[in-house]
């Protein structure tokens, strides 16, 4: 495949764009594969790419129901960060976050991973412990972390306002300087590109619609809407549908499917330079490299697979932005959408082998997969190639709620008192 | 925002006096200590996750206070019916008018897109 | 040493509190003795009895004589008011039926909402049908005005008593008074 | 004169009523009625702005709310500027200052023009190819270039100083839109008797009749009708008429958010009104009403200012009485243009020429064209177009090639035909279906309860779309129960019926790849760019518009989606329903963020929780914090002092003297029912059915899973009677908790929860005074140390007053909690502190709390818990009853990894410098010496100068912590390496006899 470079975009403005080659094609399946995975996002496409690139493993298919980064990979809000507390949880979206830096050059297309800091904003003392807590973890885990006083914050984030009579003032942030965000479509069409290079065959519009066993009762491939493919390993990379898709494989999993909605503003000029997140007041913020102010809303609170959710969330995640960005209140909504988030009762993922022979599954990424799309993959192909997990991903088992060896990260977080 | 009919207040009200508390008929064993704790993982930590129709519990909290459950179709987000809690499943028969087409929802319109 | 204690004083939440608007007038009720009372069907009789009042047992009614109202909250939940202050909890406790009575006369406190716009008013954090068809007079339920729990007790065509917890009535006054402002609009 | 294009006589504003606006800081006439559109045209201004990636000059497109380009900002002062205001539908009033956008230094010369050239390079996606190297340059040098370079309009940098208010509502048939068909679809339902909500995004009723001035109802004039029947709707009780007001978002079970827009047209509004406000909508039926939206043509250079829809042009003509040149040429595919240039040529305008895509016409449009001896070109088409700031002319040529023909013109009127507006149905979750004989998607299934009539469902005569909304009307009432009593019946007769229409590429789009034939214009994508993401493999409409951009500007592909489809379903060769369409989402235009927040700001944001003494302890100079919802009195500096010197005396006070301190935020439920002991014993790890009446437990609440989820006293008041204590953050959770067990796993138990946190105003007593500082205070109560021991509760008076009074502690000190109902807590408070002050005590706040039950050794759940602590982890084994076979928790405490060895345990740590306080959060090591990333084995959880230990003290959770009680381990710091021991977590009073003083 051609590279992309200036040069080349240049040669092609002189001829009117005609040299461009697809960047992925769309292959019919073979009757058979050494891997499929199901589900075309940034995490199942990554996996494909470095099966591909570290394992020598090319017989890859790659399924999807809809249309490729259709799933929650292009439907967040992009944000990247690694200043997770337990060291499980630091170990893989450090690798991510690692990734992430070099990602554009690796891949050969510009994903546009922009390191503009995330602050974490505190509102309070008990905040305060928690967020410490955090930063002094992450120090000694070789993680970027700093706690930073209000005027630091509103130094590094100029519309924040700190004033003392806010309904929740602000004691204080923690910012992860390496934070940011990235393009997500592009996380997505990067790695295709990249896996198509190597002879990945994605397949859009490709049900599954069945987990094939043998005998033993290890897997031996899938039914789709395009026929049956034989694969003796396979790999459940879809967001929001794992539970169906573990289920026709007989394996139960815990996991619950909830909306998550987010909403872009009417674009503007720059004026929010990183990313903010705040816990106590449900919200969080970027602005996009168009001009948009890209917002999160919180999930709804039903399990739903409708990819739609309440306007209360909207309204109540605006009240949270409007509260710390008053300058916003004039701003408009442009857009909102929503996607399917599969929660875990630890709040953490699972990347894991499965009781089934030759099954893998990532999942459970909650409201935040996305920063871990490259570390996710790469230790999930890590996983398929060798049948068994990278230390990295060792943690993240299925059994750890039977025994009790949970990575809590909601908990952590712990609740006011 | 979904509108709910409660079974004790008998009427429908906004999912703003709501909170959903998970699923339904999940009941509690009283030999806990007895369990196994692969029975304990199936009881505590796994569930169904239902694509279609699902039962679970909701409380009328800011209406009359209590647990009920409901049938809900989680891609639609259509209720089918909801009942006092205690109540066995109602019969799934009844519960899903013949007549009444599958919801297209946005996803499948999205998948569409081809 | 009896005679040294100087009794304790009350101060109310919302003291002295007026507002709203021509359309929708906004006051602080007065004090008034509070229970809430748990039961099954069962033991509805003999505390109506001892209350003097019907205990409703209809979803969303209430009952109400001679300044005493209770109010269906739940299948076995209601709010009793007494608006002369009466002791509820001595009332009730002769019923000799299995029962549960808790005072709550400080944790509620009461806004009255009156005028044409009342409804209006209301509904500016109320997400309930309030119109007359459906929320006659009489009628009643917990709910929410937007970011709290209240007690809504339609006393006139034009009139609501709001109940809430005593800490929220800052809260639920101040958004009734911007609501009420604007249902004079 | 407001303006020298408009046309004495043509019109609906009233000539006396005029207006003055500034665009740009230069001064133009306007007449009261003008949207900032009109009135520019009406003063001959076309060039608006510039557009986000060439910078190209753009004028007015369109008179709705679908405008793509004439985006301004609007600014009443400092605080209140608007960006991206569509000038078609933003009001002018006196004195408004409109400016605009994108634009450096000025919108006739902008500097970012220079794109346009560089044009080539730009292609769509082109900034995934490149900006890659050298690596750190993307965030240093093309990020920031590119972000400059994107956005529009220009954040306010004020705070807001209008508001915003909310109602929610409720009717039997909400209708959206209020032109022909909402009108009469809403006379229909009112007529029955239903609530009828109406609302139109316009200021007056009548949509397309704003234009379509040949329609006639019932004989009288279209327009005149739609505002008679509008306000005849608005006198019925049971009708609300809502102008100004968008259906932004249609949500589950007909909920419909509306956005009205209430002064945003005034000059100077009263302060009293907000300035929008968010109606939520319930209805049992929604009618919906929305008409249809004309597409432009795509054709090679169709953005000049001064191109604009055919209907625009007519809805500034007969509407606003503007005309939008004195020459317009006319370019088309469908008959609906022919009228507009019939109107401006009988307002005495030339037009030019009609160009047709089509070779053959409608024959009626054909004939009047004649007749009116306006030249049309059939089979020809538009390919290209001339004019710098302002379209100066079009090269016309025969379809499928030959020589153009440059024709002068100073406007070139538009139209491939009519979108019907399926946003609201699709948002329903509708799935729409595409009608290939009218090319366009209608509505299919339907998901809920509404119908669609009118052009958004696709009927196009006039007579029809009457007859399926007076019959929808009656229907969607009769399901709330409603019927009609009489059928009711209108006549309308409009001049022509429209034929044609195409989707896609025109003649003059070129099928190559350098033409700029513009689809989207705001996010500048033509149709070459969808060609481009084709060849690219990007084949599902989801990419095609992700990779473009197109539809995904402020109009979200109002003009745009159905032309981005049609080329690229060509350029596949598929048929377009194979292509599919991008979903419609939320909002239909752009909402004010004020407006979804409404009243929820500053005070209204979030309620502010304060117990009944907040004002005597802010008299007292308390500082406040934040717990959850509540303010709690945090300490009481007195003059000169800072807040350690603060804590460290109101610490010493309280163990030397005594101290008074608010509790009342604690969670307080009543457990009533002869089972009450029974359901405790199921919630709680301990055991309750010894505890006698008076006396009091300390409990553990866990959650199934086995974790410490709360704690408190509970004291038992009678045999069925217990009031339970939780923590200040989990009052609510816990009584949700509580419900769940008691409702839906132990119906049988007879026993009622009753909050009652704020019954009670709670003030706690503690130091080795209290008793001498309550007891004057007290009857009926023996406070003996004999007659009233530690852990024990009585009911009683106090200050005259109901009290249940606890002895208790949570300071290690000899201490009570006086409970009396809230309203008399002031005054209580006040009595007791009047004593307190005269023995030497003093009030304390939240952190000296904290530093005593610290010396103590007693934790604080979710500081010195986390969610992932059992109660042994927390040293509070004790209070699991051995003996029980159930409590909420049991099984899961049995988890292999809850009885591992080397969990975390709740410890002490002594510093070796005593007078170094660690901090909260930082972690321990036991090597102190190793690399990056260090192998951690605990955390510090609460840390503070102890000021009756005379050192420092902290308690912290460490892996296998009481195996480690006098080891030494390390908190590695920034700056320095901590070293602490290992302690029990008692620092004060080890032996526990001042608690019995």
């Amino acid at each position: 495949m051609r590279k992309y470079s200036v040069f080349a975009v240049a040669r092609e403005a002189m001829r009117g764009h005609r040299g461009w080659e697809a960047q992925w094609t769309s292959p019919e399946p073979r009757k058979e594969y050494d891997v499929i995975i199901i589900g075309a996002g940034g995490h199942g496409l990554g996996t494909a790419y470095y099966l591909a690139k570290e394992h020598g493993i090319t017989n890859i298919a790659v399924l999807e129901k809809g249309w490729l980064g259709g799933g929650n990979t292009g439907r967040n809000t992009t944000i990247i960060r690694s200043n997770y507390l337990y060291d499980e949880s630091a170990g893989i979206y450090d690798h991510a976050l690692k990734l992430w830096d070099g990602l554009s050059q690796d891949l050969n297309y510009n994903v546009m991973y922009s390191a503009r800091g995330v602050m974490m904003l505190s509102h309070n003392i008990h905040d305060q412990q928690v967020f410490k807590r955090h930063i002094h973890a992450n120090r000694l885990n070789g993680i970027d972390n700093e706690w930073l006083t209000p005027e630091q914050a509103k130094e590094f984030c100029p519309p924040l306002d700190i004033s003392r009579t806010a309904r929740y003032p602000i004691n204080g942030a923690a910012l992860q300087r390496r934070g940011g965000t990235a393009r997500h479509d592009a996380v997505a069409w990067g790695y295709a590109r990249a896996a198509a290079d190597r002879g990945v065959h994605i397949i859009q519009n490709c049900e599954v619609t069945g987990i094939r066993r043998n005998p033993d009762g290890s897997v031996a491939g899938v039914d789709t809407n395009r026929g049956q493919i034989n694969a003796r390993k396979v790999g459940v990379v879809a967001a929001g549908h794992t539970s169906v898709l573990m289920e026709m494989a007989g394996v139960r999993m815990p996991l619950v499917s909830y909306p998550l909605q987010a909403l872009v503003s009417e674009p503007i000029k720059p004026i929010f330079p990183c990313v903010v997140m705040s816990n106590t007041v449900h919200a969080y913020i970027s602005q996009s490299d168009k001009g948009e102010l890209v917002i999160g809303a919180g999930t709804d609170q039903y399990s739903s697979y409708s990819q739609t959710g309440g306007l209360q969330i909207i309204t109540h995640t605006l009240d949270a932005i409007c509260e710390l960005f008053p300058i916003f209140r004039r701003m408009k909504m442009m857009r909102s959408w929503g996607g399917i988030v599969d929660v875990t009762p630890d709040r953490s993922p699972i990347l894991a082998k499965t009781p089934v022979q030759g099954l893998y599954v990532n999942c459970g990424w909650g409201t935040g997969g996305f920063k871990a799309t490259p570390g996710s993959a790469n230790v999930f192909a890590h996983t398929i190639a060798n049948d068994a997990p990278h230390k990295i991903n060792a943690p993240f088992t299925l059994e750890r709620f039977r025994s009790g060896r949970l990575i809590d990260e909601a908990a952590a977080a712990a609740v006011a008192h | 925002m979904l509108l709910i009919y409660c079974p004790y207040c008998e009427e429908e009200r906004s999912e703003l006096e709501f909170r959903q508390a998970g699923d339904a008929h999940i009941a509690r064993p009283t030999n806990m200590t007895e369990m196994t704790d692969e029975e304990f993982e199936a009881f505590f930590f796994l569930r169904d996750n239902v694509k279609g129709l699902t039962f679970e519990r909701w409380r009328h909290l800011n209406g009359c206070g209590r647990f009920f459950n409901a049938a809900r179709d989680t891609v639609s987000d259509k209720f089918l019916t909801t009942y006092k809690a205690g109540l066995p499943k109602p019969d799934l028969s009844t519960l899903r008018p013949a007549t009444e087409a599958i919801v297209e929802t946005y996803e499948a319109t999205e998948s569409d897109a081809k | 040493m009896a005679d040294l204690i100087e009794a304790a004083t009350r101060t109310l939440p919302l003291s002295g509190f007026h507002g709203g608007s021509a359309a929708a007038v906004l006051s602080v009720a007065t004090p008034a003795t509070r229970i809430s009372l748990r039961a099954k069907p069962d033991a509805v009789s003999a505390l109506s009895g001892a209350l003097g009042l019907s205990l409703p047992m209809k979803a969303k009614t209430s009952a109400s004589l001679n300044g005493r109202h209770a109010l269906w909250l739940g299948p076995d939940e209601w709010l009793v008011i007494d608006e002369n202050e009466a002791d509820l909890m001595a009332a009730v406790a002769v019923s000799n039926v299995l029962h549960s009575a808790t005072d709550i006369s400080h944790r509620n406190t009461a806004i009255l909402v009156e005028g044409r716009g009342a409804e209006v008013a209301v509904n500016g954090g109320c997400p309930q049908d309030l119109s007359l068809a459906v929320f006659p007079v009489g009628a009643c339920s917990r709910t929410v005005l937007a970011k709290a729990e209240i007690v809504l007790l339609r006393t006139a065509e034009d009139a609501f008593r709001v109940e809430c917890w005593r800490s929220f009535a800052p809260y639920v006054s101040g958004l009734l008074a911007e609501a009420a402002e604007d249902a004079g609009n | 004169m407001s303006g020298a294009n408009r046309i004495p006589g043509a019109g609906r504003l009233t000539p006396a009523k005029t207006a003055r606006f500034f665009f740009d800081g230069k001064s133009y006439a306007a007449l009261e009625g003008d949207t900032v559109a009109s009135a520019l045209l009406a003063n001959g201004v076309h060039l608006v702005g510039r557009s986000f990636k060439y910078h190209r000059p753009r004028g007015i497109v369109s008179a709705g709310a679908e405008e793509p380009n004439a985006l301004i900002g609007v600014e009443r002062d400092a605080a209140r500027k608007q960006p991206n205001v569509r000038a078609t539908v933003q009001d002018v009033f006196d004195g408004m200052k409109v400016i605009s956008q994108n634009r450096w230094p000025s919108l006739s010369f902008d500097v970012g023009a220079v794109n346009n050239l560089l044009a080539p390079f730009f292609a769509a996606g082109f900034y995934y190819k490149t900006f890659m190297w050298p690596k750190q340059a993307w965030k240093h040098v093309y990020e920031p270039q590119i972000r400059a370079a994107a956005g529009l309009g220009v954040s306010p940098t004020e705070d807001d100083t209008d508001h915003y208010s909310s109602r929610y509502a409720h009717c039997d048939v909400l209708v959206i839109g209020a032109g022909v068909a909402g009108l009469s679809a809403a006379l229909a339902a009112a007529k029955t008797g239903a609530r009828v909500i109406i609302c139109d995004e316009q200021p007056e009723a009548g949509g397309a009749l704003h234009y379509d001035k040949s329609v006639t109802i019932d004989g009288q004039d279209g327009f005149t009708w739609a505002q008679a029947t509008a306000a005849n709707l608005a006198k019925m009780d049971n009708v609300t008429v809502l102008p100004r007001t968008t259906a932004f978002g249609y949500y589950a079970q007909n909920f419909v958010g509306l956005n009205e827009r209430v002064t945003e047209h005034l000059a100077k509004p009263d302060k009293k009104l907000p300035r929008e406000r968010l109606w939520q909508v319930r209805a049992k039926r929604v009618i919906i009403a929305t008409g249809a939206i004309e597409r432009h043509m795509v054709f090679a250079n169709n953005d000049r200012p001064g191109i604009m829809l055919a209907s625009a042009a007519r809805t500034f003509l007969n509407h606003f009485g503007v005309a939008v040149g004195k020459k317009v040429g006319v370019y088309t595919a469908n008959d609906s243009a022919y009228e507009a240039a019939f109107d401006l040529k009988r307002a005495g305008i030339t037009v030019a020429a009609i160009v047709d895509s089509r070779e053959k016409p409608g024959e009626a449009v054909l004939a009047e064209a004649r007749s009116l001896g306006i030249e049309v070109l059939a089979g020809h088409g538009v390919v290209d177009t001339g004019g710098k700031l302002r379209v100066s002319s079009m090269s016309v040529a025969r379809n499928g090639g030959g020589s153009a023909r440059k024709i002068a013109i100073d406007a070139l009127l538009v139209s491939a035909g009519w979108t019907p507006s399926v946003h609201m149905f699709s948002q329903s979750r509708g799935k729409v279906a595409y009608d290939n004989e009218t090319q366009r998607f209608l509505p299919g299934t339907y998901a809920q309860d509404c119908l669609s009539v009118g052009a958004c469902n696709g009927t196009n005569d006039l007579q029809a779309t009457i007859e399926e909304s007076l019959a929808a009307g009656e229907l969607m009432s009769n399901a709330s129960g409603f019927t009609a009593s009489e059928k009711l019946a209108l006549q309308g007769v409009n001049a022509f019926s429209w034929t044609g229409g195409m989707a896609g590429a025109a003649e003059g789009a070129g099928a190559d790849t350098t033409v700029k034939a513009f689809i989207d214009f705001q996010n500048d994508v033509c149709a070459k760019d969808i060609r481009l993401a084709v060849r690219e493999g990007m084949h599902s409409i989801e990419h095609i518009k992700r990779f473009t951009t197109n539809g995904m500007a402020t109009d979200q592909g109002k003009l745009s989606n159905i032309h981005g489809l049609a080329i690229a379903a060509e350029t596949l060769g598929r048929e377009i329903p194979k292509v599919g369409l991008t979903t419609f989402r939320a909002p239909y235009t752009p909402v004010t963020f004020g407006t979804l927040i409404n009243h929820s700001r500053g005070e209204l944001f979030d309620p502010t929780r304060k117990t009944p003494m907040h004002a005597l302890e802010e008299a007292q100079g308390a500082v406040f914090e934040d717990v959850g919802q509540w303010k709690r009195a945090w300490y009481y500096p007195r003059a000169g002092e800072d807040m350690h010197q603060a804590v460290n005396r109101e610490c010493k006070t309280v163990r030397d003297v005594a101290g008074i301190f608010d509790a009342s935020t604690l969670g307080k439920i009543e457990v009533v029912g002869p089972d009450a002991a029974e359901f405790l014993n199921l919630i709680y790890t301990n055991s309750w059915d010894t505890l006698k009446p008076g006396r009091c437990r300390y409990g553990i609440m866990l959650r199934e899973d086995g974790f410490v989820y709360d704690d408190g006293v509970v004291g038992r008041m009678a045999e069925d009677r217990f009031h339970v204590t939780t923590t200040t953050g989990g009052a609510a959770r816990v009584m949700n908790h509580m419900e769940d067990y008691l409702q839906t796993e132990f119906p049988h138990l007879n026993v009622w929860l009753t909050s009652a946190t704020e019954q009670w105003a709670v003030i706690a007593v503690q130091g080795p005074k209290a008793r001498e500082i309550i007891a004057p205070l007290v009857e009926g109560i023996d406070l003996s140390n004999e007659a009233f021991p530690h852990m024990s509760v009585r009911e009683g008076k106090i200050c005259g007053v109901p009290t249940r009074l606890f002895r208790m502690s949570f300071t290690g000190e000899t201490g009570f909690e006086v409970n009396v109902p809230a309203d008399f807590g002031p005054a209580v408070w006040a009595a007791i502190y009047e004593r307190a002050e005269a023995l030497g005590a003093c009030a304390y706040g939240t952190e000296t709390m904290h530093v005593l039950r610290a010396e103590k050794g007693y934790i604080i759940v979710g500081q010195d818990t986390d969610g992932t602590v059992t109660p042994d982890d927390a040293s509070l084994g004790w209070a699991v009853g051995k003996k029980k076979t159930d409590f909420v928790g049991i099984r899961g405490l049995r988890r292999p990894d809850l009885v591992a060895d080397g969990r975390k345990q709740l410890v002490g740590l002594l510093t070796k410098d005593p007078n170094v306080v660690l901090e909260e959060g930082a972690q321990i090591v036991a090597d102190p010496n190793q690399a990056l990333p260090m192998t951690m084995i605990g955390h510090v959880t609460s840390a503070y100068w102890s000021e009756n230990c005379g050192r420092s003290i902290a308690l912290a959770l460490v892996a296998g912590g009481k195996a480690k009680i006098g080891q030494t381990l390390y908190v590695p710091m920034p700056d320095k390496t901590i070293a602490v021991e290992v302690s029990d977590m008692v620092f004060f009073d080890k032996e526990g006899g001042r608690i019995n003083g």
